[in-house]
């Protein structure tokens, strides 16, 4: 080789060097410890890709709510237990119907040592009252909180438009930032609260590390630093168990977790969870608007097989409500739609389709557990009284779009979970004025209304059993089962998992640290 | 025998006889021309690129209803989509659009609420990471085996090398990089099956995107070794009674290297696709995933940057291939 | 340091390439100080002979028997690197196109300095005295300047002098030259052999010259040996061999050679109106960046039914760009060519039809002009299916066979492809396809140089007869004056895109005026063949 | 006498040809996986959707060689049905793109500077953006259905029959035969017809098994993705996908599909190789 081509040769692969040495600098400067490698660590698994770490933001509690719920701190707080009790609020009470006072604790300092007193809560509700925002969490609460008042740096009173009784766990998942760090910052990305961690850094698509608090003023948590993975397709949440790179994972299908049985590793479980599923039902279609077809399709699906055989063996179908036991309160009276394809046919005959009808079912790519064989088996005992049914799939995104439209697929395979117990909120998602219904029942509605604003237990208790009983009889929904609270957990790990979906870490401790 | 055959005489001045007028290619490709040329190229390239999957992406919907709360009362929806002019004619759009990225001011993704370019600079080093990994991990296999296989003297060394690269190359991306999480990772718990940060990280991702480039590498460096093993001016060198090695290092395998770095020009646009998959099977936190996943949250301005992004890199790419080639060739230089 | 052995004995050598002996049996000598000439047709076996001898065949190809003695030593005899080492030392071998025998991404001093003795190599000082001294010898001026550069850089004949240059540089006591002037133009050839001869008196060298071209061996070498089918068939003095030709395939060798000393076509008095007018025709191209190329340069050009004119020059005059503007396969940038007074470039379609079937071009590569995945009636069919008339597309199977028949092929050959062709069928082909629609004007570009003498002169008196009995007008060009002479009536003599000579045939070549002409025919080589005229080259 | 071989350069190993023994056993494994998967429906031992939902994840035995997934179904007959969709949409994909390509690029040979310029510069652009991407882009657009993935996969290799037509045609366009054909009075769409494109033929069947194995490997990857065919129609891609979590515990459902993946490949690759061979010698009879 002539030396000016040497010379060239030799440069272009210098370059190529460097250029590779700084691409590896940049790559692995920018997260550190490697996964379950680092003992001060604790690594956690998430299902769905973050959206925003802004508390304004309403996400996924399997996902961005889960970091939000580690850095950020809220008036009130759901125990792993399901009992309600305070965080920020050291006490509150309703003054009257419309009315509640929350007494804040004494010296609440930010991650950052910023104060936050009621002025600074008071802030953060105008914030999100302001129509004029984009957050997400604004127009619900916009819904029912009328103003918020900071009387003096301990307390903040909350005015509400209509009798809400359940304000107090309702805003369980409203929690605090602060307006100096907002103004100087991107919230998405660098979010500051008063939570037991703050965040070090974030991935939206990959995940987040975690450090701990100084300032926290509740109890100390464990681990110093927490590294939440997502984790966003069932393979890759196997996967990273078998490798042992997670020291908990959630949202398992049942089939992997039986792959986990044997392990010396992880200890593995499943249980109920405040997760309803349903296949919701597009009313635009003439013969979806007859409420015999609508039951016809209930009968038709046989709960129990699926539920058992691709669920787990204990999981039970809804009892004919989108509530579940013990999560919600439910209405005892009412029972399960039975498996009976002779029904389903003779209710389809005398709604005038003996030849049964061809619907589309729309799956969303990895959002439920075990939706793709679930749906397949629906369709199968559906097409057994011949209900032919075309199972398409798409993505979260194009998919939860495409539900808000008339457009949306005639059936779809969803499912509602929540971070509070509020029936009102649990019975609002079904009413024909919400987002992803397609469909109208002016009765529904009006009970639903006035569960909202009931004013006491009892009131709130009778009109959740007609509402629930109205909603069985003329179905709107295909009733289905409790999605399961499904778990891999480090053997060594002390947790008690929560139903809401909540995979927090300062619940994580080791089994033998006292 | 073609060692016999009479020469046909010169070719006289002017076009090949019958070709319609065509100039060659590359006349002198590193004139400044010739550079702004396959610049300008590239631009047109990254602009067609860009309108494309701008009106694809427009014509897939209105990525404000992903901004709203599913609670969201009604009305909610069309303030969010006023408020990012997502209701405007679509060629008021694009040509908003279009004026923000030249003036260079471009819109915030919608996801991250952040510049699109600060976001993709923060992917670019892992996804170059892994790419120029598996593309110099690629080449040098494939390099091996195809040296071997033109010059080794054992029948299996010669075959076997550059056999298996031709069988890896057969598995998909995605099934080779399950079996080697399964291997690796499950089996062996030698290497984390997903995610980033660490070089044992790199390995996995890495060497299933060799595989993609190692098998054409070999072929083609082997054929065109024993191509120019054949050559008169190689049967010169041989006649000065140099050392068979030297006349293979000297003579052979740089006059070898044109057709391979060719190859190597479209396998980094087939590195720069499998990254797409191979960065969704192992996490690998790249471009890759980047531009999937904005792609499914509709966060358009952000599948923008990461689109033109890939298309400028494959263009670069292939532009210093082209550079290099011509450096290696005298010929070319003056 | 010799003893009574020849410097190269050539014992029985056999060559194989798969199962068949391509060098079946050779035997030849050379000895110090004296040339050997090996000439065969193409395939007799001769290059490979060559090959086999310096140990650089081909992958293909294998000595499987014979003996070959450098001073009585056996090179096959010997292990792979002692063979090396001595064919190194005692060796050079230069090739056929100096072009392509170069590496193109090494600088020539790279090249050169390689070709040195191991020791010398090292030695950095003296071996750059050493290769100016070798530029020297071979008669490359400025040698300092020209180390640096790389072969593209370079004109053949300056390429083939760095790879004599190659060749000498270890002081060999052979030298091995196959088809070292073919690819280049005639004067250059001329300069390329005197430097050989020099060398070879001066060094005292053997030499064994392979080539195809029975002027060069007969001006340059002591003794020839006459090649076919891979054996020797006559091995004697060059004069011997000249005069008492022994073998008949050296009698047909030397009478198929076209000689400059045969009689030219009779000149044909101008009459009529002119087949052909060409009137300040120039042709330029773009080139990269720099100033346009001129092609031709204003050609002026009349040709009267029955003329037949010979365009000569050297490689780059122009003379295949003429020959492309008059068929109307180009157009001129500048001027005009007519055709029976027509501008074929202004008919309309149907006056362009007829045009088309008067003007008819024979191409230079028997191999590239015919569609290879065609039958011969399909190739000689096409004109008549495409411009024919529906009376000559019903006829069109006789028509076929008539120009079968005319150009001397049997019938039956028109169902054959043109890989079952030899090179000569192929130029017939052609020729037949040329014909079929009865053309006024055929346009032949260096109809017979791919092609061996034997079959050049088939070729050639095919032209002859066709001319005689269709009355054809004709414009050859050849690089080749002696086969201009045999079929032209007038030549016209190009160099840098313009025609610096023109006039019958005779007149031009047998007392030319201009100074290029007489430097073109001085440098063809064949002087000692017999006869009294130079003879040219067939190459 | 012995053998004595003087060529004694490092660069001595006589061409490795690929025996045609491996170009006639790739053409009998990709024919027989043709027939059989034509004959799915009279091969297959169960039906491809029939779930048993009471025997998920069965290893390999007597009555379901292959195994069952999860939901029961069996895997052989799923993994011979798959192979009518992916070969099949692999198949017209190939196709058109093959027509796509070869259109282009005898255009852009024949076409004149301006054709060649504008159509290198599509094709430059189709190759800076990754296929995969495209086919997001497009599938995301479009939705996924079999017409939509047909064409996403023939944009995603018109490129490589376009450069080959292209470099071929104007080979092909410079020899003096197609000089031959201009002057016995061939317009533009005669030559091409005439000599260009049956020049081509032998070419674009090679391109045709290079492009028909970048399609199948693109179509599963749309597949595993969850963009390619839907279920419960039963494809490679998809197929692996669905099993990729259980790999641990039921290696079946993901390693059949896959491997039948693989062997097809390596059969359209040997016997393209054997194509490419024979076509090439073809090609050199003449020297």
């Amino acid at each position: 080789m002539s030396r000016t081509s040497g010379r060239a040769l030799r440069a272009a692969l210098a370059g190529a060097a460097v250029l590779l040495m700084a691409g590896c600098s940049g790559a692995l400067g920018g997260g550190s410890g490697g996964a379950g490698t680092d003992t001060d660590t604790l690594t956690l698994g998430l299902s769905r890709q973050l959206t925003s770490l802004d508390p304004g933001s309403s996400g996924s509690i399997d996902g961005d709510a889960t970091v939000q719920g580690a850095i950020f701190s809220s008036l009130t707080k759901i125990g792993p237990d399901q009992k309600l009790v305070g965080d920020l609020a050291t006490s509150w009470r309703q003054d009257s119907d419309v009315q509640w006072t929350f007494v804040l604790r004494d010296g609440v300092k930010f991650s950052n040592g910023d104060p936050l007193d009621a002025a600074t809560v008071k802030w953060n509700f105008d914030r999100l009252l302001d129509p004029a925002t984009k957050l997400t969490s604004g127009p619900a609460l916009r819904a029912i909180i009328a103003r918020v008042d900071a009387p003096d740096a301990h307390t903040v009173v909350v005015t509400t438009k209509k009798p809400y009784l359940d304000l107090d766990e309702r805003l369980s998942t409203t929690t605090f930032t602060e307006q100096k760090w907002v103004e100087s910052h991107n919230p998405v990305l660098e979010p500051l609260g008063s939570g037991p961690y703050q965040l070090q850094s974030v991935d939206l698509e990959n995940g987040a590390t975690l450090v701990r608090n100084p300032n926290y003023y509740g109890d100390r948590p464990y681990y110093d630093k927490v590294a939440f993975k997502v984790l966003g397709t069932e393979a890759a949440r196997v996967q990273a168990l078998q490798s042992g790179s997670v020291d908990a994972a959630i949202q398992l299908d049942p089939q992997s977790l039986t792959q986990f049985a044997g392990s010396d590793r992880y200890t593995t479980g499943s249980q109920w969870s405040s997760w309803n599923m349903t296949l919701r039902i597009n009313e635009t279609k003439p013969p979806l608007q007859d409420p015999r077809v609508r039951q016809a399709l209930n009968y038709a699906v046989d709960k129990k097989t699926i539920a058992s055989s691709l669920l787990g063996p204990d999981i039970q179908p809804s009892s004919g409500q989108v509530l579940n036991a013990p999560y919600d309160q439910v209405n005892p009276d009412l029972q399960a739609y039975p498996h009976d394809p002779a029904k389903a046919r003779q209710l389809l005959a005398e709604a005038g389709y003996p030849n049964g009808l061809d619907l589309e079912l729309a799956l969303s790519t990895g959002t439920y557990i075990a939706s793709d064989p679930i749906a397949q088996a629906i369709a199968q005992q559906l097409g057994e009284v011949g209900i032919r049914i075309k199972v398409t799939t798409a993505q979260f995104p194009s998919w939860v779009q495409r539900s808000y439209t008339d457009d949306v697929a005639d059936l779809i395979y969803i499912g509602y979970s929540s971070g509070y117990r509020a029936p009102a909120e649990r019975l609002r998602i079904y009413t024909s004025t919400y987002s992803q219904s397609h469909f109208s029942d002016p009765a529904y509605d009006a009970l639903v209304d006035q569960l909202t604003t009931a004013t006491s237990r009892e009131q709130q208790t009778n009109l959740l059993d007609r509402a629930t009983q109205e909603f069985h009889d003329n179905p709107h929904v295909v009733f289905l089962w409790p999605q399961p609270l499904t778990w891999a957990v480090n053997k060594n790990l002390d947790w008690v998992p929560r139903p809401e979906h909540w995979l927090l870490p300062q619940d994580f401790r080791p089994k033998n640290a006292d | 025998m073609t060692v016999t055959r009479h020469e046909p005489s010169p070719l006289e001045v002017g076009p090949p006889p019958g070709a319609p007028a065509r100039r060659p290619r590359r006349r002198a490709p590193l004139s400044a021309r010739y550079v702004a040329g396959r610049l300008a190229t590239a631009l047109v390239a990254v602009w067609a690129v860009f309108t494309l999957v701008f009106f694809s992406l427009l014509a897939t919907g209105n990525p404000a209803q992903l901004l709203v709360a599913p609670d969201a009362p009604p009305g909610e929806l069309e303030r969010i989509t006023a408020l990012m002019g997502f209701d405007r004619p679509p060629l008021e759009q694009y040509a908003t659009f279009l004026g923000r990225v030249v003036t260079g001011d471009l819109p915030d993704s919608i996801r991250y609420d952040e510049s699109p370019l600060a976001l993709v600079a923060e992917r670019l080093p892992a996804s170059i990471t892994l790419g120029l990994t598996g593309l110099l991990l690629g080449t040098l296999l494939g390099a091996a085996a195809g040296y071997l296989g033109a010059t080794a003297r054992r029948p299996l060394l010669r075959r076997l090398p550059l056999s298996l690269l031709t069988a890896l190359d057969a598995i998909p991306s995605f099934f080779l990089g399950i079996l080697l999480i399964f291997v690796f990772a499950i089996v062996l718990r030698s290497l984390p099956a997903t995610g980033g940060g660490t070089l044992a990280h790199l390995v996995l991702p890495a060497l299933t995107l060799a595989v993609v480039v190692a098998a054409p590498v070999g072929r083609i460096f082997r054929t065109a070794l024993l191509d120019v093993a054949e050559l008169d001016h190689v049967r010169t060198a041989r006649s000065k009674g140099i050392a068979p090695a030297a006349v293979t290092a000297r003579h052979v395998v740089a006059n070898a290297l044109p057709p391979v770095l060719n190859v190597l020009g479209v396998q980094a646009g087939m590195v720069l696709g499998g990254a797409i998959v191979t960065e969704a099977l192992f996490g690998w936190p790249g471009l890759g995933q980047l531009s999937v996943s904005a792609l499914n949250n509709r966060d358009y301005p952000l599948v923008l940057a990461c689109v033109c992004v890939i298309a400028i890199g494959f263009v670069l790419v292939n532009l210093a291939v082209d550079l290099l080639a011509a450096l290696l060739d005298p010929r070319n230089r003056r | 340091m010799t003893g009574g052995h020849p410097l190269l004995e050539v014992t029985d050598l056999r060559t194989r390439i798969k199962e068949a002996d391509v060098v079946d049996g050779v035997s030849l000598t050379v000895g110090r100080g004296e040339t050997v000439g090996l000439v065969g047709e193409s395939g007799s076996g001769k290059t490979l002979t060559a090959l086999s001898v310096v140990g650089l065949l081909p992958r293909a190809a294998r000595v499987v028997g014979g003996r070959v003695a450098l001073d009585g030593q056996d090179l096959l005899a010997l292990t792979d690197k002692r063979r090396r080492a001595m064919l190194a030392a005692d060796v050079g071998v230069i090739f056929q196109n100096p072009t392509v025998a170069l590496n193109p991404r090494l600088t020539v001093g790279a090249q050169l300095r390689e070709a040195l003795p191991a020791g010398l190599r090292r030695d950095r000082a003296g071996a750059r005295r050493r290769v100016l001294e070798l530029l020297d010898q071979v008669g490359i001026a400025r040698g300092a300047e020209r180390l640096t550069a790389y072969p593209h850089e370079f004109s053949g004949g300056l390429n083939q002098r760095i790879m004599i240059a190659i060749a000498i540089a270890r002081s060999p006591r052979l030298l091995v030259a196959d088809e070292p002037t073919t690819a280049l133009d005639v004067s250059v050839q001329a300069q390329v052999l005197d430097l050989l001869d020099t060398l070879r008196a001066d060094l005292g060298l053997g030499v064994l010259l392979v080539t195809h071209d029975v002027g060069v061996v007969a001006d340059r070498a002591d003794r020839v040996a006459v090649m076919h089918a891979g054996r020797i068939v006559e091995q004697a003095t060059t004069a011997e061999v000249l005069e008492r030709p022994a073998h008949e395939r050296t009698r047909s060798l030397l009478a198929n050679v076209p000689r400059l000393d045969d009689p030219a076509p009779p000149p044909v008095a101008a009459g009529g109106r002119p087949v052909l007018e060409v009137r300040g025709a120039v042709r330029q191209f773009r080139s990269g960046g720099g100033a346009p190329i001129r092609a031709v340069g204003g050609v002026d050009l009349v040709l009267h039914p029955g003329q037949a004119l010979g365009l000569v020059g050297e490689s780059g005059s122009g003379k295949t760009t003429l020959a492309r503007l008059v068929v109307g396969l180009d157009r001129p940038t500048e001027g005009t060519v007519l055709h029976d007074g027509d501008d074929p470039h202004t008919l309309d379609r149907a006056g362009r039809a007829r045009w088309r079937r008067r003007v008819q071009y024979v191409f230079q590569d028997p191999y590239g002009s015919l569609d290879p995945r065609l039958t011969v009636d399909r190739i000689i069919g096409e004109p008549i299916e495409l411009s024919g008339t529906p009376a000559e597309r019903r006829a069109r199977r006789e028509r076929i066979e008539e120009l079968l028949a005319e150009v001397d092929l049997p019938a039956s050959f028109a169902a054959r492809q043109p890989d079952q062709l030899s090179g000569g069928q192929r130029q017939r082909v052609a020729i037949a396809r040329a014909l079929a629609l009865d053309p006024t004007l055929v346009v032949a570009d260096e109809p017979v140089s791919a092609l061996d003498l034997s079959v050049q002169a088939t070729i050639l008196a095919l032209l002859r007869r066709l001319r005689e009995t269709r009355g054809l007008t004709y414009v050859v060009i050849s690089h080749d004056l002696a086969v201009i002479k045999g079929l032209c009536t007038d030549v016209a003599v190009m160099q840098g895109g313009r025609i610096v000579e023109r006039g019958p045939t005779e007149e031009v070549l047998g007392r030319p005026e201009h100074p290029y002409t007489a430097s073109l025919l001085a440098a063809v080589p064949g002087r000692r063949l017999a006869g009294p005229a130079v003879v040219p080259t067939s190459a | 006498m012995s053998v004595i071989t003087t060529s004694t350069d490092a660069v001595t190993a006589a061409p490795a040809r690929r025996r045609p023994v491996y170009g006639i056993v790739g053409s009998v494994v990709v024919v027989a996986v043709a027939v059989l998967t034509i004959a799915a429906p009279l091969v297959a031992p169960h039906d491809p959707l029939a779930q048993d939902l009471t025997g998920l994840l069965r290893p390999p035995s007597a009555v379901h060689p292959f195994g069952t997934d999860e939901l029961g179904r069996d895997v052989l007959s799923r993994v011979l049905h798959g192979g009518r969709v992916a070969l099949g949409v692999s198949l017209v994909a190939t196709v058109l793109s093959a027509v796509l390509g070869v259109g282009l690029g005898v255009v852009a040979a024949l076409g004149g500077r301006y054709w060649d310029a504008t159509l290198g510069r599509l094709a430059d652009v189709q190759l800076a953006v990754p296929g995969i991407l495209l086919a997001l882009v497009v599938l995301a657009f479009a939705g996924s259905g079999t017409v939509a993935l047909v064409v996403v996969l023939a944009l995603g290799s018109w490129v490589l029959n376009f450069r080959i037509a292209r470099v071929h045609a104007t080979f092909v366009a410079a020899q003096p035969f197609i000089e031959a054909a201009r002057l016995a009075g061939a317009s533009t769409v005669e030559v091409v017809r005439r000599h260009v494109v049956p020049a081509l033929g032998p070419l674009v069947l090679v391109a045709a098994t290079l492009t028909f194995s970048t399609v199948l490997l693109l179509e599963s990857s749309l597949g595993f993705l969850g963009l390619g065919v839907q279920p419960p129609t039963p494809d490679w891609g998809q197929m692996v996908a669905s099993g990729q979590a259980q790999l641990a515990g039921a290696w079946w459902v993901s390693i059949f599909p896959g491997a039948a993946l693989v062997v097809v490949i390596v059969g359209v690759q040997l016997a393209g190789d054997r194509l490419a061979e024979r076509f090439s010698t073809a090609g050199r009879a003449d020297e």
